[in-house]
């Protein structure tokens, strides 16, 4: 008998504006010992089938079709109080975002001892010993100590062994697991990943594994489930798919996602997921009024940045005992040639940002010098030179829906920087405007809308032609895509690819995905702690790692082509 | 860096009119949806618009004019509702001790209460909402000195502050000055009184989309700062302010009237609801009940049906309770 | 068991007290009565303060050398008899056997040191004392006063002046009222050591006074156990708590509400005459008017104006609609019972607006002009319903009026500053003689006296005749000279009278208390019906 | 509970420094006052009094002194508790004062304790049961509630209970049983027959406020993932709603109650004016009426410290409830 079985499951959130189906006769199924990974872009409905099952659906979503066996038992036929008795106790749940599972104003300990006096009807010194168990089960160093500590107290990574620990607590067959290491650091992430795998061997778990990284569903699951706005597209073994995917939709997917065995010229477009016209290529030089970098004499770098260091001190909190500043970046030199494209990878926390932010005047450095073309761009600056520089310098931002301002309409968001530098009059800057549109793919009629009206990657289109319409030689771009679904990030990239490879733009390309960097730089700064540890060509790093955290974590690096 | 992706679009559309399309927009928001389906609030509406109206409109539609000394007969005085006086006038709602037709007194009335919460609400509004930018923007001690006075304002409650206002007011004014300023004075001391509670939101939601890229992305372009907090930041901070606003001129038109209540506001010579009611408390024990009990009942009526609208303002535009 | 026992014990002992004290409040309701009033006494300090709520409630418990009767007739207090013995000179003959509430007895000394008390600089009954020259003591029971000038009102106001005991004055260091400049208060403020039918039992300021019967009072011994005394400013909880009987006594019931007081049961009310007159001042001294300089001139100098403005007031509706009968419409600033006072010269100008209108195009003011009329809020019955009332009706002969009403203190200050050119007052007759009102409102303003003639009237023969009056002993060629003030000032249009004001007091109809038309309510003499 | 942490001491150490920074302020604000209000001479003299008698009290009263002089000895003297002497009753400010401070301070206590006790459980009933006819009816009648003026809502009340039913008295304070210098009048029945018509009015508008404020509070946690991720442990709705859910959304509401204790104490002006409750409120506005200056400015003074106090027990038990505050 089959741990869970899944027949034809919709579910529908009705709403004024008609139903929405969030899944549409969905079937699977999983046996105990193993893991089955859900993959799909956002919209995909892979969140709400795990909802489904723990009878946990968001208002006011409801299953229209369909049944859940759970072990043989119709969980649709369950009353509220059994479910509440089968969660938990037979099923359990973990989320994406450890930060936010605990309850904050209750130790670790009391969570874990309430749950499992609650399911397993024990003693509270003998629930306490189980708790301690369970935390040395997750690896949670000193359990004795830790099991008397708040969340807060925890990092990121050990939180989410706390959570999956609590999921634990009754010993379930079943664990759903939704995004549980997106919020994660690569090598946190491989940790998680490891203690799920060996969990599951020990207790004879099955798992459901819902993530949109085919690197996480590559190296962890057992079979796999791609579905595509509600509907399962192709389902089997994960080898075999990945392999040999049958379908058209799992087949862009997995061209788009980028590779880090080898430099590719360009990603696979996805392009009829999106609605936008076919991009095939772009001929941005035809028009382009701004400097072309590929005629540029190259006796100056770009960019020199020159051992620039940023501390922050912790500004009079009330919750910090002494103010020792934290350094933000130490001590970082590197310069950007012309019509480069100049990597920086790294963890959360490791500067990477920090150091955009540095170039373009949104901090001021401790300490280093920047220079632009040769002329320091660091500190108070003439009017015409800074004006110069802020045109010349633009950028790009992660979140595609708070860069842009949502009050705005797209053709003044666009115009704005065109008027504040007075490169031209309100007509012109709106023919410019209706020229960037026409670049990125979107439609005229897209400069009167607001930006609500439009996708994750429309709206990072609309943030580069933003970026684009100064005509800058120097484009910083900060996670650009690390928000996107894979299809809508290979747009995206190569829109950048041809923006560079066209006009010869320089940029600064801001990641923690190996394989993007990969893809798109000639140079690459590995950063750790406000340092760069490694300054090599790209190819180099990804052949030949030099230091030992670069390899660390490259072997971390979930990867799906290995 | 955190990423709050708090995607409104209730709140979005409904400020995002597109001229072309703007009430077909309306009617497609969520808001205006929202709206339709709760008759409480639908009613409180139309009681509002009513009542505003019939105050604004005043000289046009009461039936006489209470502040015309010149028509105004003592004999009259203190006559029930429905009754007809000595000259043949009739007076639906009664008359007040000097001869005043309530149901005009209370029009006109209204329309004094209504001017000063919507003038004291206005004034509170523009400075809490500058102060509470300024704050959020600039930061550091500029930020802690603007708290802390706030944090001062709030220990004095609105009835209290307006009191010392209009105590200190009269002193230096004097007498002959402080009765045609009264209503400024007023003014004043309950928009005094309710800033704090503008510069808190609007300081709040500052912060949140001050950490957004884009103004991120504003202030790399070089953006000047007050054009950053006037077009960038403030239209995104609208939804607090609305809400606030609403609340505050009920909570303005009962300041007001407490304050009119107390002897401190509007003169008797032109009676705001308060004072009408001030007066009319006079004779509720000697059963004249309709002096007070009509502007009673009209002020909570008004304050009523800002405090629904307010109430259900948050809401609809709270996006996480959606 | 144990512990349910004693739960049970201390419900029973709670219960027990919560009886006893529900007993002790309804015994102590059986022979106490509970009175209110809008304002509370400022201080217990006899000198301290010439105001009515203070000097009401110091009258229960400090005595006079001569006192009046619950009809305001003089009658002998702690002076058995007094006898002018020369034009400046009166004799005095104490009561015996009399002792302050600590027992102590009263004598001369204390006499004198009473009337030197008052006379000092803190005291503000200077003006009632100030012909006083010395306090002879002839012996433990008799006093000389010999005055400046003659006066003989003298024992009119002599019934304003408190008798302390000088011991007790000096062992408590009050023996000069409240020092404004000492930040500590004084004894004298909250407590009392008087001859009076009640002694001082507890004093909170504004929040309760209660008062004992002195057993060894000298006069008729009272009736009634304890007086307590809570002020309630506002009039209809003043009201409801008399309705819920939570009140026997309420000094100043709101005339709207004594109609519907004096058909319930349980409650009379009673009404008299008071010595107070209500009027207009009108500043007909001034170059221009305050409020409208713009004018340039000042209407009020015209006699013609002012006769105008009194004939466009319709007194009779102010008496029905706004006073509901209860106020007697005035011809002159004074009223029934004060000595001067004739019913002859009591009588008003006709109510005529047509010859209002036509008096004020004849002053040149065919369009009328603006002015401001300033107006007490909580001082005189219904007094801002009054001021909008003549509000309305000026506005009706085209003179636009602009009120202002503000509570008594801030408008005092106003008019005592000399800073209104219309304004409406009151005045009570404290000595029941027309002097009292010639003095303060009639005579050429200075320093000393016309303090409050802010009609800023001047006369030089009125004035002559006030000096005149303030000397003459003879009281036949006195009266004369006082109609004859009335007489100039009446043709002057000096003021314009509205009515003279009548009080009324509502108590439970069990209790019998009779009214005084000062206002003063006589506790020695109230009775609970049997 | 864990030991109180250095940084605890450190964030009640910067509260407490504020504190006094705010009563530094208020005490300036109240020395303006004194200083530029008016003339308090004329309210003192009589109504006949003369010129000089008026210059004379001016001279005793120090008015002529140099500004900064007074107020040296304004903050010197209230150091030492002096609030001077009224002018008008001419007795001790802060022996006025503490007579009066029970009868407030009971009131505000009584009526933020009404409003706790009905407002918690209404506020978790409307945000567990959004749907219900009872929570709608607990929102639009609390709406009403808040939309009658005190003034209006206690005139009604007294007429009602008082005048037509005779049930409750209709003003002052009543059974009172004297323990040491307090007299409470909440050890008697006769003393809460006197005390509820005033608690009540007085405590709609905090109940309003609390009641929203905690739904609001719930509401939000409700939707936090640390609920759903108890839910999806299968932990009962009750230790859901009542153990994580509740504490969570009461740790900002107990600060706002807190707060809002301070301005009961202000708002009980009116309803002490109405009801003839012998507050601090009706001496506040007798003393705004007579320009009685001492009293204004010791009362502004008063409200400004017990603000601050309650800001720093607020602060205090805000640390103790919140582990993140707690810890070292």
């Amino acid at each position: 008998m089959s741990l869970i079985e899944i027949k034809n499951l919709s579910v529908s959130y009705p709403s004024r504006r008609g139903v929405f189906k969030a899944l549409q006769q969905v079937s699977l199924t999983l046996q105990a010992g193993e893991i089955h990974g859900l993959v799909g872009e956002s919209g995909a409905g892979k969140s709400t089938i795990g909802s489904a099952i723990m009878g946990l659906l968001e208002h006011p979503g409801e299953i229209s079709g369909g049944e859940i066996h759970f072990c043989g038992e119709s969980i649709g036929e369950l009353s509220d109080s059994a479910l509440q008795q089968l969660r938990g106790s037979a099923i359990g749940m973990i989320f994406q975002d450890p930060l936010t599972s605990l309850n904050p104003l209750m130790s670790v300990g009391q969570q874990l001892i309430e749950t499992i006096c609650y399911h397993l009807k024990l003693s509270k010194s003998a629930a306490k010993e189980r708790a301690l168990a369970l935390l040395k089960e997750v690896d949670i160093p000193q359990p004795e100590v830790r099991i008397n500590q708040y969340p807060h107290q925890f990092s990121g990574g050990m939180r989410q062994r706390v959570v999956i620990a609590l999921a634990l607590c009754s010993e379930p067959k079943l664990l759903i697991a939704d995004e549980p290491t997106t919020a994660l650091d690569v090598s946190v992430q491989a940790q998680i990943l490891e203690l799920i795998k060996r969990l599951v061997k020990k207790h004879q778990l099955g798992v459901i594994l819902v993530t949109h990284d085919m690197g996480v569903i590559a190296q962890t699951t057992d079979k796999v489930t791609v579905l595509f706005r509600g509907k399962v597209v192709e389902s089997g073994p994960t080898q075999q798919l990945l392999a040999a995917p049958e379908h058209r939709y799992t087949q862009s997917l997995l061209s788009a996602v980028p590779r880090s065995d080898k430099k590719m010229p360009r990603f696979t477009q996805v392009s009829w997921l999106d609605g936008a016209k076919p991009l095939d290529k772009t001929d941005f030089a035809r028009d382009w009024q701004g400097e072309n970098n590929l005629h540029q004499s190259n006796a100056v770098p770009m960019l020199e940045v020159k051992n620039i260091s940023l501390s922050f001190k912790a500004k009079s909190s009330i919750f910090s005992k002494t103010a020792a500043p934290t350094k933000a970046v130490d001590d970082v030199s590197f310069t950007v040639n012309y019509g480069e494209v100049f990597g920086i990878v790294g963890e959360s926390g490791s500067g990477k940002s920090t150091i955009a932010r540095l170039i373009t005047r949104l901090y001021n450095p401790d300490s280093g010098s920047i220079h632009y073309r040769g002329e320091s761009v660091v500190g108070k600056l003439q009017k015409q030179h800074l004006q110069n520089f802020r045109r010349r310098c633009q950028m790009i931002f992660q979140d595609p829906y708070s860069s842009i301002n949502p009050r705005m309409r797209v053709r003044d968001i666009i115009a704005e920087p065109i008027l504040l530098y007075g490169l031209n009059d309100r007509n012109g800057a709106y023919q410019r405007v209706a020229k960037l549109l026409d670049y990125l793919g979107l439609e005229q009629a897209a400069a009167v809308k607001y930006p609500h009206e439009f996708s994750g990657g429309q709206r990072q289109r609309i943030s580069i032609a933003r970026a684009l319409a100064t005509e800058p030689s120097l484009l910083i771009c900060d996670e650009p895509t690390s928000a996107l679904d894979v299809s809508i990030q290979a747009q995206i990239l190569n829109i950048l690819k041809d923006l560079q490879s066209e006009l010869g733009l320089t940029m600064i390309f801001i990641s923690h995905d190996l394989p993007v960097i990969r893809q798109m730089c000639d140079k690459v700064a590995v950063m750790k702690a406000g340092k760069i540890v490694e300054l090599t060509e790209s190819e180099t790093l990804f052949t030949a790692a030099q230091h030992s955290y670069s390899q660390s974590l490259l072997k971390l690096m979930p990867d799906m082509h290995r | 860096m955190e990423q709050t992706n708090s995607h409104t679009p209730t709140a979005e559309q409904m400020i995002a009119a597109d001229n072309t399309t703007l009430i077909k927009r309306i009617m497609d928001s969520d808001i205006f949806y929202s709206f339709i389906r709760s008759p409480l609030i639908v009613i409180a509406a139309m009681l509002c618009l009513t009542l505003i109206f019939s105050a604004f409109f005043a000289p046009w539609l009461a039936p006489y004019d209470p502040f015309d000394q010149t028509t105004l007969s003592l004999w009259a005085a203190n006559l029930p509702p429905l009754s007809t006086d000595e000259d043949g006038l009739f007076y639906l709602l009664g008359t007040d001790n000097q001869g005043r037709d309530i149901l005009s007194a209370i029009m006109y009335g209204m329309r004094t209460s209504l001017i000063v919460g919507l003038a004291a609400v206005a004034f509170a509004l523009v400075l809490g909402t500058s102060l509470g930018l300024v704050a959020a923007f600039f930061g550091g001690w500029i930020d802690s000195l603007l708290m802390r006075i706030a944090d001062i304002q709030l220990s004095f409650p609105a009835i209290l502050v307006a009191l010392l206002i209009d105590g200190v007011a009269k002193a230096v004014l004097g007498t002959s000055q402080m009765e045609s300023l009264a209503i400024y004075v007023l003014i004043l001391a309950i928009g005094l009184s309710e800033w704090v509670q503008f510069a808190r939101a609007v300081r709040a939601a500052a912060l949140v989309e001050q950490r957004k890229e884009y103004v991120q992305a504003a202030r790399i372009m070089g953006v000047p700062v007050p054009y950053i907090m006037l077009r960038h930041i403030l239209p995104n901070v609208v939804s607090p302010i609305l809400v606030i606003a609403t609340i505050s001129i009920a909570v303005a038109i009962i300041t007001e009237a407490t304050l009119s209540f107390l002897g401190v506001g509007i003169p008797q010579t032109e009676p705001s609801l308060g004072t009408l009611i001030r007066v009319g408390g006079n004779y509720l024990m000697s059963g004249e009940w309709w002096i007070t009990l009509f502007p009673g009942f009209t002020l909570v009526l008004l304050v009523l049906s800002f405090n629904l609208l307010g109430d259900w303002l948050r809401d609809a535009l709270n996006p996480r309770l959606k | 068991m144990m512990n349910l026992k004693s739960i049970g014990n201390l419900t029973l002992k709670s219960a027990a007290i919560g009886a006893a004290l529900l007993l002790a409040t309804q015994i102590q309701a059986a022979n106490t009565l509970r009175w209110s009033s809008a304002g509370d006494a400022l201080t217990m300090d006899p000198h301290a303060q010439n105001e009515t709520p203070t000097i009401n409630m110091n009258r229960q418990v400090y005595d006079t050398l001569i006192q009046r009767d619950q009809n305001l007739k003089m009658e002998p207090g702690l002076a058995l008899s007094w006898e002018p013995l020369s034009a400046t000179q009166w004799q005095f003959n104490l009561r015996r056997g009399v002792t302050f509430h600590d027992g102590s007895a009263f004598s001369a000394e204390d006499v004198k040191f009473s009337i030197e008390r008052a006379q000092a600089n803190t005291s503000d009954f200077k003006a009632y004392v100030n012909t006083i020259e010395s306090v002879e003591i002839i012996d433990d029971y008799t006093v000389l006063i010999n005055t400046i000038t003659p006066d003989p009102i003298l024992p009119s106001y002599l019934t304003f002046v408190f008798m302390m005991d000088q011991t007790w004055s000096l062992t408590h260091k009050v023996s000069s009222p409240q020092d404004y400049n000492s930040s500590e208060e004084t004894y004298a403020v909250r407590h009392a050591n008087g001859t009076g039918a009640y002694s001082l039992l507890e004093r909170e300021p504004d929040l309760k006074t209660v008062l004992q019967k002195n057993p060894n009072y000298w006069g008729p011994a009272a009736q009634i156990e304890t007086i307590i005394h809570t002020p309630i400013a506002s009039a209809p909880t003043r009201i409801a708590a008399l309705l819920s009987n939570e009140l026997d006594f309420v000094l100043d019931p709101p005339i709207q509400d004594l109609k519907r007081l004096d058909g319930e049961e349980s409650i009379d009310v009673t009404s008299v005459p008071q010595i107070r007159t209500i009027f207009l001042g009108l500043d007909q001294g001034a170059k221009r008017l305050r409020s409208n300089p713009e004018l340039g001139k000042n209407p009020l100098a015209d006699k013609r104006v002012r006769k105008a403005m009194y004939m466009a007031i319709d007194i009779r509706a102010i008496k029905q609609k706004i006073m509901r009968g209860l106020a007697e419409p005035a011809g002159i600033i004074t009223a029934p019972g004060v000595n001067g006072y004739n019913k002859a010269l009591d009588s008003r100008l006709p109510y005529d607006r047509k010859q209002a209108k036509a008096l004020l195009t004849q002053a040149g003011y065919p369009e009328g002009f603006k002015i401001r009329l300033d107006c007490p809020n909580n001082r005189y019955i219904n007094d801002e319903a009054i001021c909008q009332a003549v509000v309305s009706m000026l506005s009706k002969i085209d003179i636009k009026v602009s009120l202002n009403a503000q509570p008594k203190s801030i408008f005092f200050k106003t008019v005592g500053n000399n800073d209104s050119d219309f304004y409406l007052l009151g005045w009570g007759v404290a000595t029941l003689d027309s002097e009292y009102v010639f003095r303060y409102l009639l005579n050429t303003r200075s320093d000393k006296i016309g303090t409050w003639n802010r009609a800023n009237f001047s006369n030089a023969e009125v004035d002559q005749l006030i000096a005149k009056i303030q000397q003459e002993v003879d009281l036949a060629k006195r009266d004369q000279m006082i109609e004859q003030v009335w007489k100039i000032t009446k043709e002057d249009i000096t003021y314009l009278p509205l009515h003279h004001q009548v009080i009324s007091w509502a108590m439970s109809s069990k209790l019998s208390l009779p009214i005084v038309a000062s206002n003063e309510p006589l506790f020695r003499l109230a009775t609970y019906k049997k | 509970m864990g030991a109180i942490g250095l940084a605890m001491y450190k964030y009640l150490l910067q509260r407490l420094v504020q504190g006094i920074l705010v009563m530094l302020v208020v005490t300036f604000v109240a020395f303006a006052i004194f200083h530029f209000l008016g003339d308090p001479v004329n309210n003192m003299v009589g109504e006949s009094a003369t010129d000089a008698d008026r210059q004379m009290v001016r001279l005793q009263l120090g008015l002529d002194e140099p500004v900064i002089v007074q107020y040296f000895k304004f903050v010197g003297n209230i150091l030492q508790g002096d609030f001077g002497i009224s002018y008008r009753t001419r007795t001790s400010v802060i022996e006025q004062m503490a007579v009066r401070l029970p009868a407030t301070l009971e009131l505000s206590l009584v009526s933020g304790f009404f409003s706790i006790l009905f407002g918690i459980p209404m506020g978790i009933y409307c945000a567990l049961q959004p749907k219900s006819w009872l929570s709608r009816n607990f929102l639009v009648g609390s709406l009403v509630g808040i939309s009658i003026p005190t003034f209006l809502s206690g005139l009604l009340l007294i007429y009602l209970f008082s005048v037509t039913l005779g049930w409750l008295p209709s003003q002052g304070r009543g059974g009172l049983v004297s323990l040491g210098w307090w007299d409470t009048s909440l050890v008697t029945l006769k003393g809460w027959s006197y005390i509820i018509m005033p608690a009540l009015t007085l405590c709609i508008y905090q109940l309003t406020l609390i009641t929203r404020m905690v739904r609001a509070e719930m509401q939000e946690v409700i939707r936090t993932d640390y609920i759903k991720f108890a839910r999806a442990r299968g932990l009962s709705n009750y230790i859901v709603q009542y153990r994580h859910a509740l504490q969570n959304s009461l740790v900002p509401v107990v600060t706002i109650i807190g707060l809002q204790l301070g301005t009961v104490v202000a708002f009980s002006i009116i309803t002490e004016t109405v009801f003839n409750w012998p507050g601090l409120g009706q001496m506040f506005i007798q003393s705004i009426e007579f320009v009685d200056i001492p009293v204004m400015s010791a009362y502004l003074i008063f409200v400004g410290a017990f603000f601050v106090i309650l800001n720093l027990i607020v602060d205090l038990v805000y640390a103790l409830v919140d582990p993140r505050l707690r810890a070292a």
